[in-house]
Protein backbone atom coordinates (compact mmCIF):
# COMPACT_ATOMS: atom_id res chain seq x y z
CA UNK A 1 0.00 0.00 0.00
CA UNK A 2 3.09 2.23 -0.43
CA UNK A 3 2.14 5.44 -1.88
CA UNK A 4 3.50 8.82 -3.18
CA UNK A 5 2.14 11.98 -1.90
CA UNK A 6 3.18 15.22 -2.16
CA UNK A 7 2.99 17.85 0.89
CA UNK A 8 2.87 21.60 0.89
CA UNK A 9 3.59 23.33 4.35
CA UNK A 10 3.06 26.99 5.04
CA UNK A 11 3.31 28.68 7.90
CA UNK A 12 4.53 27.61 11.44
CA UNK A 13 4.18 24.60 9.68
CA UNK A 14 7.42 25.27 6.81
CA UNK A 15 9.69 26.63 9.10
CA UNK A 16 9.25 23.46 11.80
CA UNK A 17 9.77 21.29 8.89
CA UNK A 18 12.89 23.49 7.26
CA UNK A 19 11.10 22.83 3.33
CA UNK A 20 8.07 24.61 1.51
CA UNK A 21 7.20 21.13 0.19
CA UNK A 22 7.93 17.39 -0.36
CA UNK A 23 7.30 14.37 -2.25
CA UNK A 24 6.60 11.55 0.09
CA UNK A 25 6.34 7.72 -0.01
CA UNK A 26 4.15 6.65 3.09
CA UNK A 27 2.30 3.59 4.31
CA UNK A 28 -0.66 5.55 6.14
CA UNK A 29 -3.81 5.10 5.11
CA UNK A 30 -5.99 8.50 5.73
CA UNK A 31 -4.79 12.73 6.10
CA UNK A 32 -5.05 12.21 9.82
CA UNK A 33 -2.19 9.26 10.27
CA UNK A 34 -0.34 10.55 7.81
CA UNK A 35 -0.03 14.09 9.72
CA UNK A 36 0.95 12.15 12.76
CA UNK A 37 3.52 10.34 10.93
CA UNK A 38 5.05 13.22 10.17
CA UNK A 39 4.41 15.02 13.23
CA UNK A 40 6.56 12.77 15.11
CA UNK A 41 9.05 12.36 12.93
CA UNK A 42 9.64 16.14 12.44
CA UNK A 43 8.46 17.56 15.98
CA UNK A 44 5.82 19.58 14.77
CA UNK A 45 4.01 21.48 17.48
CA UNK A 46 0.51 21.46 17.25
CA UNK A 47 -1.65 18.94 17.08
CA UNK A 48 -4.31 17.58 14.20
CA UNK A 49 -7.20 18.80 16.26
CA UNK A 50 -5.96 22.53 15.33
CA UNK A 51 -5.26 22.11 12.09
CA UNK A 52 -7.88 21.26 8.67
CA UNK A 53 -6.06 19.23 6.06
CA UNK A 54 -6.73 20.20 2.15
CA UNK A 55 -6.39 16.93 -0.05
CA UNK A 56 -5.73 17.95 -4.05
CA UNK A 57 -6.22 22.34 -3.15
CA UNK A 58 -9.79 21.69 -1.28
CA UNK A 59 -10.95 20.89 2.40
CA UNK A 60 -11.10 17.37 3.01
CA UNK A 61 -12.03 15.25 5.89
CA UNK A 62 -8.89 14.12 8.41
CA UNK A 63 -10.37 10.35 7.31
CA UNK A 64 -9.81 11.24 3.69
CA UNK A 65 -8.22 7.78 2.61
CA UNK A 66 -4.36 8.54 0.39
CA UNK A 67 -4.53 7.81 -3.05
CA UNK A 68 -1.51 7.62 -5.06
CA UNK A 69 -0.02 11.33 -6.45
CA UNK A 70 -2.55 12.95 -3.73
CA UNK A 71 -1.18 16.60 -2.80
CA UNK A 72 -1.56 17.71 0.44
CA UNK A 73 -1.68 20.44 2.53
CA UNK A 74 -1.71 20.55 6.54
CA UNK A 75 -3.56 24.23 7.30
CA UNK A 76 -2.34 25.80 10.63
CA UNK A 77 -4.83 28.19 12.58
CA UNK A 78 -5.88 30.77 10.06
CA UNK A 79 -4.95 34.47 10.79
CA UNK A 80 -5.69 37.00 7.48
CA UNK A 81 -6.80 40.36 8.17
CA UNK B 1 -13.72 38.46 -6.88
CA UNK B 2 -11.59 37.60 -4.33
CA UNK B 3 -7.69 38.13 -5.00
CA UNK B 4 -4.54 37.73 -3.20
CA UNK B 5 -1.64 40.04 -4.17
CA UNK B 6 1.91 40.24 -3.88
CA UNK B 7 1.56 43.99 -4.91
CA UNK B 8 0.74 46.52 -2.69
CA UNK B 9 -3.02 47.50 -2.84
CA UNK B 10 -4.40 50.57 -4.36
CA UNK B 11 -7.79 51.15 -2.96
CA UNK B 12 -8.34 53.67 -5.33
CA UNK B 13 -8.56 51.59 -8.62
CA UNK B 14 -10.59 48.94 -6.23
CA UNK B 15 -13.32 51.22 -5.25
CA UNK B 16 -13.47 52.28 -9.31
CA UNK B 17 -14.74 48.68 -10.02
CA UNK B 18 -17.48 49.15 -7.77
CA UNK B 19 -19.03 52.21 -9.08
CA UNK B 20 -22.25 51.61 -10.65
CA UNK B 21 -25.08 53.99 -11.28
CA UNK B 22 -27.73 52.17 -9.42
CA UNK B 23 -25.87 51.99 -6.23
CA UNK B 24 -26.62 54.28 -3.30
CA UNK B 25 -24.04 53.11 -1.13
CA UNK B 26 -20.78 52.00 -0.63
CA UNK B 27 -19.16 50.26 1.80
CA UNK B 28 -14.94 49.54 2.59
CA UNK B 29 -13.11 48.36 5.01
CA UNK B 30 -9.37 48.13 5.25
CA UNK B 31 -6.79 46.35 7.53
CA UNK B 32 -3.89 48.24 8.38
CA UNK B 33 -0.47 46.82 10.23
CA UNK B 34 -0.56 48.66 13.56
CA UNK B 35 1.98 48.76 16.11
CA UNK B 36 0.80 46.66 19.01
CA UNK B 37 -0.92 43.76 19.37
CA UNK B 38 -1.69 42.05 22.81
CA UNK B 39 0.64 44.17 24.43
CA UNK B 40 3.81 43.84 22.10
CA UNK B 41 5.37 46.34 19.79
CA UNK B 42 4.98 45.25 16.50
CA UNK B 43 7.94 46.71 13.86
CA UNK B 44 6.56 44.36 10.63
CA UNK B 45 4.46 41.23 9.71
CA UNK B 46 5.00 38.71 6.77
CA UNK B 47 1.33 37.34 5.61
CA UNK B 48 1.77 33.87 3.78
CA UNK B 49 -1.28 32.20 1.72
CA UNK B 50 -2.18 28.84 0.24
CA UNK B 51 -2.96 30.53 -2.95
CA UNK B 52 -5.11 28.04 -4.41
CA UNK B 53 -7.21 26.83 -1.55
CA UNK B 54 -7.65 30.99 -0.64
CA UNK B 55 -8.65 31.65 -3.88
CA UNK B 56 -11.61 29.42 -3.55
CA UNK B 57 -12.56 29.71 0.24
CA UNK B 58 -12.59 33.34 -0.62
CA UNK B 59 -14.92 33.46 -3.66
CA UNK B 60 -17.04 31.11 -1.49
CA UNK B 61 -17.33 33.55 0.99
CA UNK B 62 -18.35 36.11 -1.60
CA UNK B 63 -20.69 34.10 -3.05
CA UNK B 64 -22.17 33.63 0.79
CA UNK B 65 -22.36 37.46 0.74
CA UNK B 66 -24.42 37.51 -2.22
CA UNK B 67 -26.88 35.38 -0.41
CA UNK B 68 -27.56 37.10 2.08
CA UNK B 69 -27.47 40.58 1.14
CA UNK B 70 -28.61 42.25 -1.82
CA UNK B 71 -25.35 43.77 -3.53
CA UNK B 72 -24.48 44.77 -6.72
CA UNK B 73 -20.25 44.39 -6.82
CA UNK B 74 -18.14 43.18 -3.64
CA UNK B 75 -14.38 42.61 -4.03
CA UNK B 76 -11.83 41.90 -1.81
CA UNK B 77 -8.08 41.58 -1.78
CA UNK B 78 -5.96 40.22 0.57
CA UNK B 79 -2.16 41.32 0.42
CA UNK B 80 0.52 38.85 1.09
CA UNK B 81 4.72 39.44 1.51
CA UNK B 82 6.44 41.82 3.98
CA UNK B 83 5.00 44.42 5.33
CA UNK B 84 5.54 47.10 7.42
CA UNK B 85 3.52 49.11 9.68
CA UNK B 86 0.62 51.02 8.60
CA UNK B 87 0.65 49.27 5.31
CA UNK B 88 -2.90 47.69 3.78
CA UNK B 89 -3.01 44.38 4.44
CA UNK B 90 -6.85 43.38 3.56
CA UNK B 91 -9.27 45.70 1.49
CA UNK B 92 -13.71 44.71 1.28
CA UNK B 93 -15.39 46.95 -0.73
CA UNK B 94 -19.16 46.36 -1.43
CA UNK B 95 -21.49 48.30 -3.37
CA UNK B 96 -25.32 48.36 -2.79
CA UNK B 97 -28.43 50.15 -3.44
CA UNK B 98 -29.18 50.70 0.38
CA UNK B 99 -26.45 51.18 3.31
CA UNK B 100 -27.66 47.99 5.80
CA UNK B 101 -26.99 45.53 2.85
CA UNK B 102 -23.23 47.59 2.06
CA UNK B 103 -22.50 47.22 5.92
CA UNK B 104 -23.83 44.10 6.27
CA UNK B 105 -21.92 42.14 3.50
CA UNK B 106 -18.80 44.26 3.81
CA UNK B 107 -18.47 42.99 7.52
CA UNK B 108 -19.68 39.24 6.42
CA UNK B 109 -16.30 39.10 4.22
CA UNK B 110 -13.71 40.05 6.43
CA UNK B 111 -15.23 38.31 9.41
CA UNK B 112 -15.27 35.08 7.18
CA UNK B 113 -12.19 35.94 5.77
CA UNK B 114 -10.16 35.75 9.22
CA UNK B 115 -11.90 33.02 10.25
CA UNK B 116 -11.49 30.59 6.92
CA UNK B 117 -9.41 31.92 4.32
CA UNK B 118 -5.94 29.96 4.75
CA UNK B 119 -3.46 32.56 5.07
CA UNK B 120 -1.44 33.37 8.07
CA UNK B 121 0.46 36.30 10.02
CA UNK B 122 3.80 36.48 11.33
CA UNK B 123 4.55 39.44 13.99
CA UNK B 124 7.90 40.67 14.07
CA UNK B 125 8.39 42.06 17.64
CA UNK B 126 10.41 45.12 18.77
CA UNK B 127 11.78 42.73 21.40
CA UNK B 128 13.19 40.40 18.96
CA UNK B 129 11.09 37.59 18.58
CA UNK B 130 8.51 36.95 16.35
CA UNK B 131 5.56 34.54 15.77
CA UNK B 132 2.61 33.04 13.67
CA UNK B 133 -0.41 34.91 15.31
CA UNK B 134 -2.75 32.09 16.48
CA UNK B 135 -0.37 29.34 16.23
CA UNK B 136 0.38 29.18 20.17
CA UNK B 137 0.55 26.12 21.65
CA UNK B 138 0.47 25.43 25.47
CA UNK B 139 4.15 24.53 25.26
CA UNK B 140 6.90 27.64 23.66
CA UNK B 141 5.16 29.59 21.56
CA UNK B 142 4.94 27.72 17.82
CA UNK B 143 5.82 30.36 16.07
CA UNK B 144 9.95 30.04 15.99
CA UNK B 145 9.92 32.74 19.00
CA UNK B 146 13.50 32.24 20.23
CA UNK B 147 13.75 31.14 24.27
CA UNK B 148 14.89 34.45 25.00
CA UNK C 1 -14.99 66.30 12.36
CA UNK C 2 -18.23 66.77 10.97
CA UNK C 3 -18.47 69.05 7.65
CA UNK C 4 -20.61 70.41 5.30
CA UNK C 5 -18.98 70.95 1.80
CA UNK C 6 -20.33 72.98 -1.37
CA UNK C 7 -16.59 71.38 -3.04
CA UNK C 8 -17.05 67.79 -4.49
CA UNK C 9 -15.22 65.41 -1.84
CA UNK C 10 -11.73 63.87 -1.97
CA UNK C 11 -12.00 60.68 -0.54
CA UNK C 12 -8.31 59.93 -0.81
CA UNK C 13 -7.83 63.33 0.36
CA UNK C 14 -10.57 62.46 3.71
CA UNK C 15 -9.00 58.69 4.48
CA UNK C 16 -5.22 60.51 4.36
CA UNK C 17 -6.62 62.01 7.38
CA UNK C 18 -7.35 58.98 9.25
CA UNK C 19 -4.33 57.24 8.91
CA UNK C 20 -2.73 55.99 12.63
CA UNK C 21 0.16 53.87 13.23
CA UNK C 22 -2.19 52.53 16.23
CA UNK C 23 -5.13 51.93 13.94
CA UNK C 24 -5.86 48.44 12.78
CA UNK C 25 -8.93 48.71 10.55
CA UNK C 26 -10.94 51.45 8.98
CA UNK C 27 -14.33 51.60 7.96
CA UNK C 28 -15.92 54.01 5.61
CA UNK C 29 -18.69 54.79 4.00
CA UNK C 30 -19.76 56.35 0.83
CA UNK C 31 -23.23 57.50 -0.08
CA UNK C 32 -23.69 57.90 -4.20
CA UNK C 33 -26.73 59.38 -6.13
CA UNK C 34 -28.25 56.80 -7.45
CA UNK C 35 -30.26 56.63 -10.68
CA UNK C 36 -33.40 54.84 -9.32
CA UNK C 37 -35.92 56.22 -6.26
CA UNK C 38 -38.62 54.75 -5.04
CA UNK C 39 -39.49 53.42 -8.92
CA UNK C 40 -38.75 56.90 -10.45
CA UNK C 41 -35.80 57.05 -12.27
CA UNK C 42 -33.59 60.03 -11.02
CA UNK C 43 -31.35 62.33 -13.40
CA UNK C 44 -29.90 64.33 -10.82
CA UNK C 45 -30.21 66.19 -6.85
CA UNK C 46 -29.49 69.39 -5.05
CA UNK C 47 -28.87 68.90 -1.69
CA UNK C 48 -29.21 72.11 1.27
CA UNK C 49 -27.88 72.06 4.41
CA UNK C 50 -28.69 74.54 7.63
CA UNK C 51 -25.14 75.12 7.83
CA UNK C 52 -24.88 75.88 11.73
CA UNK C 53 -26.93 73.68 13.04
CA UNK C 54 -25.84 70.65 10.71
CA UNK C 55 -22.62 71.26 11.93
CA UNK C 56 -23.31 71.46 15.57
CA UNK C 57 -25.57 68.58 15.10
CA UNK C 58 -22.75 66.31 12.89
CA UNK C 59 -20.14 66.96 16.39
CA UNK C 60 -22.64 65.60 18.71
CA UNK C 61 -23.24 62.32 16.14
CA UNK C 62 -19.41 62.35 16.38
CA UNK C 63 -18.86 62.37 20.18
CA UNK C 64 -21.90 59.82 21.04
CA UNK C 65 -20.20 57.62 18.29
CA UNK C 66 -16.88 58.28 20.62
CA UNK C 67 -18.72 57.59 23.58
CA UNK C 68 -20.38 54.23 22.16
CA UNK C 69 -17.45 53.00 20.47
CA UNK C 70 -13.68 52.68 20.79
CA UNK C 71 -11.99 54.74 18.14
CA UNK C 72 -9.17 56.67 17.00
CA UNK C 73 -10.34 58.95 14.48
CA UNK C 74 -13.76 59.63 12.72
CA UNK C 75 -14.28 62.19 9.88
CA UNK C 76 -17.83 62.58 7.96
CA UNK C 77 -18.28 65.33 5.08
CA UNK C 78 -21.64 65.89 3.63
CA UNK C 79 -21.98 67.22 -0.09
CA UNK C 80 -24.27 70.34 -0.80
CA UNK C 81 -24.98 71.69 -4.27
CA UNK C 82 -26.27 70.16 -7.58
CA UNK C 83 -25.22 66.54 -7.72
CA UNK C 84 -25.17 63.68 -11.08
CA UNK C 85 -25.91 60.59 -10.78
CA UNK C 86 -22.69 58.96 -9.23
CA UNK C 87 -21.22 61.84 -7.23
CA UNK C 88 -20.67 61.46 -3.56
CA UNK C 89 -23.32 63.36 -1.52
CA UNK C 90 -21.72 61.88 2.00
CA UNK C 91 -18.53 60.55 2.91
CA UNK C 92 -18.22 58.89 6.77
CA UNK C 93 -14.68 57.22 7.90
CA UNK C 94 -13.81 55.62 10.98
CA UNK C 95 -10.26 54.35 12.02
CA UNK C 96 -10.24 52.54 15.30
CA UNK C 97 -7.74 49.41 16.80
CA UNK C 98 -10.64 47.09 15.88
CA UNK C 99 -12.93 46.57 13.26
CA UNK C 100 -15.98 45.88 15.02
CA UNK C 101 -15.68 49.98 16.49
CA UNK C 102 -14.85 51.02 13.16
CA UNK C 103 -17.76 49.38 11.78
CA UNK C 104 -20.09 50.31 14.42
CA UNK C 105 -19.37 53.81 14.45
CA UNK C 106 -19.21 54.08 10.54
CA UNK C 107 -22.48 52.73 10.80
CA UNK C 108 -23.94 54.67 13.88
CA UNK C 109 -22.75 58.26 12.10
CA UNK C 110 -24.60 57.11 9.21
CA UNK C 111 -27.54 56.43 10.26
CA UNK C 112 -28.06 59.29 13.13
CA UNK C 113 -26.51 62.07 9.91
CA UNK C 114 -29.41 60.82 7.47
CA UNK C 115 -31.71 60.95 10.85
CA UNK C 116 -31.26 64.12 12.57
CA UNK C 117 -28.98 66.50 10.45
CA UNK C 118 -30.78 69.36 8.97
CA UNK C 119 -29.85 68.34 5.08
CA UNK C 120 -32.46 67.97 2.73
CA UNK C 121 -32.39 66.18 -0.78
CA UNK C 122 -34.73 67.52 -4.02
CA UNK C 123 -34.59 64.62 -6.53
CA UNK C 124 -35.00 65.76 -10.26
CA UNK C 125 -36.99 62.88 -12.47
CA UNK C 126 -37.12 61.81 -15.55
CA UNK C 127 -40.78 62.03 -15.62
CA UNK C 128 -39.99 66.07 -15.59
CA UNK C 129 -41.16 66.19 -12.13
CA UNK C 130 -38.79 67.10 -8.75
CA UNK C 131 -39.23 66.36 -5.40
CA UNK C 132 -38.17 67.09 -1.40
CA UNK C 133 -37.41 63.94 -0.29
CA UNK C 134 -39.26 62.96 3.39
CA UNK C 135 -41.25 66.22 2.99
CA UNK C 136 -44.69 64.31 0.99
CA UNK C 137 -47.85 65.53 2.59
CA UNK C 138 -51.46 63.80 2.29
CA UNK C 139 -52.13 66.15 -0.57
CA UNK C 140 -50.10 66.72 -3.66
CA UNK C 141 -45.75 66.27 -3.11
CA UNK C 142 -45.15 69.09 -0.82
CA UNK C 143 -42.00 69.44 -3.41
CA UNK C 144 -43.32 71.42 -5.98
CA UNK C 145 -44.25 68.75 -8.26
CA UNK C 146 -45.92 69.95 -10.94
CA UNK C 147 -49.44 69.19 -11.33
CA UNK C 148 -48.45 67.00 -14.47
CA UNK D 1 -45.70 92.60 22.44
CA UNK D 2 -44.91 93.11 19.02
CA UNK D 3 -41.17 91.90 18.47
CA UNK D 4 -39.02 91.39 15.39
CA UNK D 5 -37.65 88.12 14.18
CA UNK D 6 -35.29 86.60 11.96
CA UNK D 7 -36.70 83.62 9.81
CA UNK D 8 -34.55 81.64 7.28
CA UNK D 9 -36.31 79.41 5.19
CA UNK D 10 -35.10 75.83 3.55
CA UNK D 11 -35.76 73.05 1.39
CA UNK D 12 -39.88 72.55 0.30
CA UNK D 13 -40.73 75.92 3.04
CA UNK D 14 -38.17 78.06 1.18
CA UNK D 15 -39.99 77.15 -2.35
CA UNK D 16 -43.32 77.80 -0.69
CA UNK D 17 -42.21 81.28 1.24
CA UNK D 18 -40.89 82.35 -2.12
CA UNK D 19 -37.50 83.44 -0.65
CA UNK D 20 -34.73 82.03 1.90
CA UNK D 21 -35.04 84.77 4.41
CA UNK D 22 -36.87 87.72 5.90
CA UNK D 23 -37.25 89.83 9.05
CA UNK D 24 -41.05 89.86 10.83
CA UNK D 25 -42.74 91.91 12.67
CA UNK D 26 -44.88 89.55 15.05
CA UNK D 27 -47.41 89.32 17.92
CA UNK D 28 -47.01 85.71 18.49
CA UNK D 29 -45.78 84.29 21.64
CA UNK D 30 -44.10 81.22 20.98
CA UNK D 31 -41.99 79.56 17.88
CA UNK D 32 -45.48 77.43 17.32
CA UNK D 33 -47.78 80.03 17.05
CA UNK D 34 -45.49 81.87 14.57
CA UNK D 35 -45.44 78.83 12.80
CA UNK D 36 -48.97 78.41 12.60
CA UNK D 37 -49.34 82.09 11.68
CA UNK D 38 -46.84 82.00 8.37
CA UNK D 39 -48.32 78.23 7.79
CA UNK D 40 -51.57 80.30 7.22
CA UNK D 41 -50.61 82.88 5.58
CA UNK D 42 -48.61 81.14 2.90
CA UNK D 43 -50.13 77.81 2.38
CA UNK D 44 -47.13 75.54 3.71
CA UNK D 45 -48.20 72.10 3.30
CA UNK D 46 -46.27 70.75 6.05
CA UNK D 47 -48.17 70.55 9.44
CA UNK D 48 -45.90 71.72 12.59
CA UNK D 49 -45.59 68.29 13.75
CA UNK D 50 -43.56 67.27 11.24
CA UNK D 51 -41.05 70.12 11.45
CA UNK D 52 -38.65 70.73 14.38
CA UNK D 53 -37.91 74.11 15.44
CA UNK D 54 -34.21 76.08 15.61
CA UNK D 55 -34.08 78.98 17.51
CA UNK D 56 -30.59 80.84 17.11
CA UNK D 57 -29.36 78.22 15.76
CA UNK D 58 -30.15 75.56 18.09
CA UNK D 59 -32.82 72.84 18.44
CA UNK D 60 -35.45 74.29 20.83
CA UNK D 61 -38.89 73.34 21.76
CA UNK D 62 -42.16 74.74 20.33
CA UNK D 63 -43.46 76.04 23.28
CA UNK D 64 -39.80 78.44 23.29
CA UNK D 65 -41.34 81.90 23.76
CA UNK D 66 -40.04 84.98 20.97
CA UNK D 67 -37.88 87.23 21.99
CA UNK D 68 -36.66 90.37 19.54
CA UNK D 69 -34.09 89.62 17.63
CA UNK D 70 -34.10 86.06 17.53
CA UNK D 71 -33.54 83.40 14.49
CA UNK D 72 -35.60 81.20 13.91
CA UNK D 73 -35.54 78.14 10.91
CA UNK D 74 -38.29 75.66 10.61
CA UNK D 75 -37.01 72.30 9.94
CA UNK D 76 -38.40 69.93 7.38
CA UNK D 77 -38.06 66.23 7.71
CA UNK D 78 -34.67 65.54 7.28
CA UNK D 79 -33.29 63.82 4.48
CA UNK D 80 -29.64 63.72 3.97
CA UNK D 81 -27.18 61.15 2.78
Amino acid sequence: MKKTVHVRYFAVLREQRGLAEEKLATETGTAAELYEELRRRHGFALEAGRLRVAVNDEFAPWTTALREGDSLVFIPPVAGG
Amino acid sequence: MFRISPEPLDPVALQRQLRDLRAGACATFEGWVRNRNDGQAVLALDYEAYGPLAGKEGARILDEARGKFSVLHILAVHRVGSLALGDLAVWVGVAAEHRGDAFGACRYVIDETKARVPIWKKEHYAAGASAWINAATRGPAAGGAPPA
